[in-house]
Order: structure tokens, then sequence, then C-alpha cells
């Protein structure tokens, strides 16, 4: 999920940097330095797990994951975002350097947000937790579709066709991570529970 | 398996200055995502692909970078002329192709090409404790580049741990299909990963503090800037005005000729 | 169960098997090997001599440059024989981490046979019944990802059991592993007298215990004809010089 | 360097030490210990008797629920002492990529210096230096990850090296590595003899070629006063009964 290269406006790039900035300020400050590491190899991580292609029908579709980036990580998650996309970038030219901002923001303010709807009821012992953890990955990647449309209606209206091509095509891709999510976070719950904040 | 590919190599490009070059690409790709006009866009293409072959780049692994672009510049180009408006130029039944939505395919087009290569030629040759250093010398915040720094260096090794555990989900005959068994055995295995990662970085703390780390992150690497470094800004800068001063229609076609 | 007049026969043969990974030098060069019926045999090679490497080709993981593989008189090319060829040769891995990722030991060990098309109740059975004989009964609902190094290898071990193979290979399986659980496993070892097995190894006291022959590999090939020969060396127990068992 | 008169004196001394997770049983339990200065220990102890532990507490990266740890005569309490201690003992970790965070093995070498207020030019003669010694003088430019197992472990000493530690804890170094490498850090520790070090590993043989003493672990306490004895084990070798050195 990621914008290329000169595609996107000039405010609508700006406002991509403006939110990425705030939220990586935002995601520093509460990080110690002791908690660095964790971030960086959770980062490493994110990486890898998005190269995993999973099967839908005839195709395969890649994860992005940043329902259970969110869960695990709250606000930190805008600094390990930006970072695994520039290395991203780095090593396959996804997105790029213009993009950064923006790409960071349609992947990182979903997870903040999903982390703040949804964390609360992930720790109970209930069935509501499973929900909550389908409905985190499903509203994840939800949102940032959303927000992928919509940078680029913004930037031309022109976008409108191929912007409701891209959210369209990620319906599959909701429904997938919402179960990957919440079989991913049981396993987590049952194996180190501490990881979920 | 992930590859830094253009890391390694001796050019001219490889010889500057990592903060140059971080520098050179950012001037560069914002004026480029800033422009829309054919006469820049054409002259950006230019000075990108000019940098691909002064960077020495293995032509034929970099031309294989476009097909990254490939599938959304496909996309644009079956939507975008059909619908965009603007004068109708070619009929045929509901089929209808407009100026304007053919010009902006065009023009994207031109402009995610060129931005790609300057991507590779600047960017992509250096490795990334070279990109970190620089950011760091541009003043991006510590905590950030270390977090680039160990997530960098956690790659390879997680990548190392998804590869095995994906083989040893092989060797039991595990076979990838549309399935709740294969989505749950998916789930479980990145599951492991994440697990043995927040484990591994408890350990990898403990070894920071003792080595004494307090938080602050020293660089090792200092670059000085050479003359090389202030002349390659000087043609990138001027580059930049041009595409700028074409943008704001002072450079026309008929100036040139 | 197996046919015991087929003993010494072959069931594994390699022929002018050749490997590189890309853009690197040779790691298994023109190899030829054969295993034969409940045979055991132990390789101990230096770092990078490309042990792993041989492993993962024998099972299809990596496929070869050059060769034949033939198992059981078949010659093995397409993935679909190796499909095949994975139900009857189990590999332990290196790092047992590498091959435990359900929650549960119970779950990781009926995950094979549940891919070989098993149903719940006979995965289970069967799992239960892998853990018993390893003794590891009581195991079954512990996390998996809690054991420690020597459990989490005995567990990679019933997960490959589980899929009731012919063959063992087995790489490196007690290294980090103290004396005990050593013994525990050169035991299990020798009771697996129906199963042909392959052990890597650096330990010599571990192979000369398992396997009835020992070779090294070299210029990535096994050399079978120059047999390692045992000779003693220091070793230290607080026990001393009276009989005693490693504990 | 050393004072040479000090020979003999405890360096570092554990009191009573006791330990346990959370919600765990003790596994270290009213553990006493004296470390004297030049002298090599050696600890063989069964999995998850709490060897790296003990480590774990020596350098503080633990707390002890009771007990005292002394380091040059001074009681070490507070996290201040501590740090000062992880300047004089270095840990080299169990697992050396947990132990080598940076790209490049210069960087991961030179991270220590610079944490201590060394300048960059002292940080860099300093690294170098202690690669070179170790015979690693080419490895400087290399990228970390793509370093053998053998490798990544000397780089990991050569970094716990470069804080110019008096006493080195050494948890499993030779786990997995073949017996060239094996020799190799043989050799090395035998350069030591101005350090004191404690090695953790539960290979006899490494152990009786680079200390004086081996100790065991049992229910949470370093036994001292049954040392090891050291008798002969079978062990094989292709160069047979010839004299030999391992490759
Ligand atoms: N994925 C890979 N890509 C490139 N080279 C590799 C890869 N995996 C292993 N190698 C190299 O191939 C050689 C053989 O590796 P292999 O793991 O088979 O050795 P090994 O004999 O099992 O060693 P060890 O005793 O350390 O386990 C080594 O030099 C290693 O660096
Ligand atoms: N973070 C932890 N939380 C809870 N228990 C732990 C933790 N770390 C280790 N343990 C347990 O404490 C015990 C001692 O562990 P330790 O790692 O010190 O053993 P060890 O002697 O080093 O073993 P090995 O030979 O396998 O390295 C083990 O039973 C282990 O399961
Ligand atoms: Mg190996
Ligand atoms: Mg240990």
């Amino acid at each position: 999920m990621h914008i290329a290269e000169g595609v996107l406006s000039g405010p609508v790039l700006a406002a991509g940097f403006a939110v990425t900035a705030v939220g990586i300020g935002i995601g520093l400050k509460k990080l110690d330095s002791e908690q660095i590491p964790e971030t960086g190899i959770l980062a490493a991580a994110f990486f890898v797990a998005s190269l995993v292609h999973v099967p839908v029908g005839p195709a395969n579709v890649h994860l992005i994951l940043n329902g259970i980036v969110g869960l695990m990580l709250g606000w930190a998650a805008f600094p390990a975002i930006a970072v695994a996309l520039l290395l991203q970038a780095v090593f396959f030219q996804f997105g790029g350097l213009t993009t950064l901002g923006v790409n960071t923001a349609i992947m990182a303010l979903p997870a903040v947000t999903c982390y703040y709807l949804f964390a609360p009821f992930i720790k109970k012992k209930t069935k509501i937790a499973s929900v909550a953890a389908f409905a985190c990955g499903f509203m994840a990647v939800f949102l940032g579709t959303i927000l992928l449309g919509g940078a680029l209606y913004f930037s031309d209206e022109n976008f409108f066709e191929v912007a409701s091509v891209a959210v369209s095509a990620h319906i599959p891709i909701m429904i997938i991570e919402g179960f990957i999510t919440l079989f991913c976070i049981a396993f987590i719950k049952k194996v180190r529970p501490e990881m979920l904040g | 398996m992930i590859q830094e590919n253009f890391s390694e190599g001796k050019s001219p490009i490889h010889n500057l200055a990592p903060r140059t070059r971080t520098l050179a690409a950012i001037m560069l790709s914002l004026v480029v995502a800033l422009s829309h006009q054919f006469i820049p866009l054409l002259a950006a293409l230019i000075i990108a692909l000019f940098l691909v072959f002064t960077a020495r780049l293995n032509l034929f692994a970099a031309g294989r970078r476009l097909l990254v672009i490939a599938g959304f510049l496909l996309l644009i180009w079956l939507i975008l002329p059909f619908t965009g408006g603007g004068k109708i130029l070619w009929q045929y039944s509901f089929l209808r192709l407009h100026e304007a939505g053919l010009n902006l395919a065009l023009q994207l087009t031109l402009k995610t090409c060129a931005m790609l290569f300057i991507f590779l030629a600047l960017i992509s040759t250096m490795s990334t404790g070279d990109l970190a250093h620089a950011l760091h010398s541009l003043k991006l915040p510590p905590k950030l580049v270390l977090l680039l720094l160990i997530t960098y260096r956690y790659i390879f090794l997680i990548e190392d741990e998804l590869q095995s555990l994906l083989k040893a989900a092989k060797i039991r005959n595990f076979k990838p299909g549309t399935s709740l068994h294969c989505y749950k055995t998916y789930a479980n295995l990145l599951g492991m990963l994440f697990v043995r990662a927040a484990e591994r970085a408890q350990r990898v703390h403990k070894a920071m503090l003792c080595r004494a780390f307090d938080g602050h992150f020293h660089s090792l690497k200092e670059y000085h800037n050479r003359p090389r470094d202030y002349c390659f800004l000087g043609l990138i800068f001027a580059g930049s005005a041009f595409i700028v001063l074409g943008e704001m229609q002072l450079i026309t076609l008929s100036t040139i000729f | 169960m197996n046919d015991n007049t087929r003993t010494n026969t072959a069931i594994l043969t390699l022929e002018g098997l050749s490997f590189h990974y890309p853009e690197r030098p040779a790691i298994i060069d023109n190899l030829d090997f054969t295993l034969n019926e409940k045979t055991h045999i132990g390789i101990a090679a230096p770092n990078g001599s490309g042990k792993s490497t041989l492993f993962h080709l024998i099972v299809g993981l990596l496929k070869p440059t050059a060769g034949r593989i033939t198992f059981k008189g078949r010659e093995i090319s397409r993935e679909e024989d190796f499909k095949q060829l994975r139900r009857q040769v189990g590999l332990l891995f290196q790092n047992a981490d590498d091959q435990l990722f359900f929650p549960t030991v119970l779950e990781d060990v009926a995950f094979g046979p549940l891919n070989l098309g098993k149903s719940k109740e006979e995965a289970l059975t069967l799992s239960l019944q892998v853990l018993d004989n390893l003794g590891l009964a009581d195991f079954a609902d512990r996390i998996t990802f809690k054991l420690s190094g020597g459990e989490k290898r005995l567990v990679a071990l019933a997960t490959v059991l589980a899929m009731e193979p012919e063959v063992l290979l087995l790489d490196e399986p007690t290294a980090g592993l103290d004396h005990k659980t050593k013994h525990k496993l050169i035991d299990l070892l020798n009771n697996f007298s129906n199963l042909s097995y392959l052990v890597v190894s650096h330990e010599f006291d571990f192979l000369t215990a398992t396997t009835e022959h020992i070779y090294t590999m070299e210029n990535g090939k096994i050399l079978v004809d120059e047999e390692l020969h045992i000779h003693h060396h220091e070793h230290a127990h607080r026990s001393g010089k009276q009989p005693h068992r490693h504990i």
C-alpha cells in the first residue's frame, strides 16, 4: 500500500510530511532510548513480514500488517513505519523520497487510530477480543486505503476512478488482514502477552 | 532475498559524499514532483538518465526496477485517457479518448520514471549505513537514525528466520491455498517471527548496555565535502533551476531553438 | 513394518550432485553418495563446508544445478516427486527455533499429519503417540516458545517423526545441549535401528555413539573412502575415573 | 599494565547471591563464589541451570533478589556502580547475533570505546588494533550480517575486548563452531593470561585447554569443592593415531 513518486500534488505531499513529522515527533518522544532496539527490531520484522505473499484465489497479495504494528507499538508506529518504508524504497524502489510523508501517514495514522480503538479490548479473555482483533486488522487496511484514495483524489480530481479501483482492489486484503491479525494476536497472547502494550 | 544491489560500485556518483547525494536527490525530486509541463519533465528525465549513466548502474537491473511502477502506470493508462476531461480526440462506440486525460497520463509517466531513476542513481547507490550517516549529518533526530541502523541490521537476520520457518512448513507438506488453515499457518508463523524479534530486542538492548550505551548515538564516519561535492551540487542546482524556469514558462521551446 | 530382506539395498542415492548459491563458487561439487537401508552415518566437517546445504538439496528445498537424486529406486526431479519424498525423509533443522511455529507442542506436532490429509482425530492420536514414545507425553500443552533448548530439539524431532519418515537427516542435533540431553538423544537414536539416518555433528563422542561410519566433507564432496579413525582425548568429569554415565 | 603483586587476590566476589524470574522458583540460590586475579575458570553445567542468568547478574543486567557483589574490593549495588563495572567486566553473549548491531564490523567494534568517551580517532585506532590482535584486520569493512558463525563470534569478542576489560565472561563461546575455529579461540584465550575469565561450555576438551579449574552448577550454586576430574574418552580423527593438530 504505497503511492509511487510523481503522482501526488504539492499540497498533498506537504500535508503528508506535516502529519508524519508530527507523528514521528510524538512517537520518538514516547520512546525511551531503551526501547529503540525493540522498536527497530520489530520494524525489521514488519518489513520482512510484509514480503510474505498469501494466496487469494488465483492471485497473491502481500500483507500490510499495520493493525498489528499499531497494537504493539502505539505512537512508535510512526517512526517504525517511516524507517521501514525508507528501507523499502532503498531496496525495492517502492515509494520514494517525496512520497515518504504521505506513504507513512497512510499506514501509520490508521495504525495509531486502531491502537486507540481496539487495544483496550484485545487483552480481554472473552470473544470480544477476537472480534476486536479481526476488526483491527480489517479497519487498519480500510482506513489506509481511504487515505490512499483521498491522497489521489485531492491531488487531481481526474484520479477519482483510479482511486475507486485502488480502494475496491483492497477489499479482499482487508478480510485476509482481519483473519491474519486475529490468529496472530491469539498467538502472541498465548506466547508473550506482555508484547501487547 | 533482500539485496543491496547498487551500493557497491565505482563511479563518479559513488565517489560523492553520501550527504551530497542525499541533498541532490531531495532537491531534484522536489522540483520534479512539483512540475507539470512537458519541457521541464522531459529535461528531468534526461537529467535522471544522465545520472543513471554516470553512476554506471547495470542498465538491465535498473530497467527492471521500472516493473515496480509498471502496475500503477498500466492502471493509469487504462483509466485516465478514457475518463479525464478535455477535447475528445478519438471515439469508438462508448470509448472516448480525452486530450486532458491523455496528457495527464503521459505527464505522470515521465515524472514517475524520472523520479525513480533519480532515486536509483543517487540514493540506492549508498549503503544503508552511509544513508544513515547522511541523515545524521542533515540533523535528523539521532533516535531516528539509530532506529534506521538497527532496523537495517536485523532485517537480514529476520529474513533468514522467515525463510527457515517457511521451509520448515514446506517440509511438513504445507501447501499455501485460499483457506483458513493456510491463513492460520501464516499468522502463527508471523506471530513467531514477532515474538522472536521482541525477545531478541531485549537481548540486544542488554548487549548495548554492556557496551556503555547511554542513549546517545556517536557517529563514527565523518564526510568532508570536497570540491567535487560542491561542483556536483552546483550542477544539480542549475538543472533544478532550469526545470523551475521551464515550469514557470520562462523558458519555452522558442527560447531554446 | 519394513521388508527386512531389503537391508543393504540403497534407499537414497546422490549422483554427480552440484550446487552453488547465486554468484558464489560451488558448495556441493559433483558429489556422489549412497545411503543404504537401516544404516546410520555421521558427517563431521568444518563450518561452511556445505552440510546444511546438502540436506536442503536432498529434500528439495534447494534445487541442484546438476546431478541426480534417486530415492527407493525412483529418480526425484519434479517438485511433485519431492513432495512425496518429504513424507518419507524427515529433516531436523540446525536450529530448532526455526522449526517450531505453533503456540503449543501438540499443535506443532499435528501440523505435518494434518497437511498429509489425516483427519483431526487421527492427527491428534498419532501426535500424542509420538510424544509419548519420546517421553514427552506431559509436553502436549506446553508453549513451545518457552521450552528449553534441549526440549525444543526433542519436540522438533517429534514433529519430524510424526510424518512417519523412513530416513532422518539430523543437522547438528547436539549443539548447545548438555550431557544429559545429549545422552537422551543417543538413546533415542539407538532405538531407531529400523530407520536410516545421516547425522551432522562437530562432536565425535556423539557420532561414535550413534553411527556406524563417520565421513567428512571436503571441496563439496563427501569423502567415504577416508573414514575417520577413533582415538583418545582428554575429557573431564566430576565422577572421575570411576565407571559412570554422563549426566 | 597490571600490578603483578596483586595476583591471587580476589577481583570479583559473589556472596549469598539469589535470583528468580518473576513467579518462578529460584535459579540462583544463595551462591558464593570468588574469582581471583588472572585466573581462568570453566563452568560446565546442564541446560537451564542458570549459567547465563548468573553472568547477567554479575554485570547488572538482572538485579539479584539478595546477596552482595564485590568488584575490586568495592561493593557494587547501584546502577551507577554497575555502569563502572561493565567497563571492566566484558560479557560475550551466548548468541553473537545479539551482540553485533551495526552494519559494519569496524563501527560495531568502535561503538563501545565511543560510548566510553573516546574521540573518533582514538576509538578507530583502538578498534583497528584489537581487530589486528585477533587476526581480523581484513574484516574492518565487512558487513556483520554476512559473516559466518565463527567469524561473528570472533568479532563479538573483539567488541568486548575493545572496552579493555580486566575480566571476561564467555557464555558458550564454542557452540556450533568447527575444530579449526575452536582451536583459534583456544590460542587466543591462552594469550589472555593477564585477564581473569570465566567460561561456560558443554565441551570439556575446550575447558581443559583454556582453564585451570572446571566447576559445575547445581541447585543454583557453583560447586567449587567438587572440582571435575579429567579422564579419557573416545574421539575420532582422520589422522588417527599419528600426532596431529585439530583442523
Ligand atoms: N542463502 C545463502 N546465500 C549465499 N550463501 C550461503 C547461503 N547459505 C549458506 N551460504 C554459504 O554456503 C556455505 C555453506 O553453508 P552451509 O550452511 O551449508 O554450511 P554448513 O556446513 O552447514 O556449516 P555450519 O557447520 O556452520 O552449519 C557457507 O559458506 C555459507 O556462507
Ligand atoms: N526471561 C526469563 N523469564 C523466565 N524464565 C527465564 C527467563 N530466562 C531464562 N529463564 C529460565 O531460567 C532458567 C535458567 O536459564 P539460563 O538461560 O540462565 O540457563 P543456562 O544455564 O544458561 O542454560 P543453557 O545451557 O541452555 O544456555 C531456565 O529454566 C530458563 O527457562
Ligand atoms: Mg549447517
Ligand atoms: Mg545459557
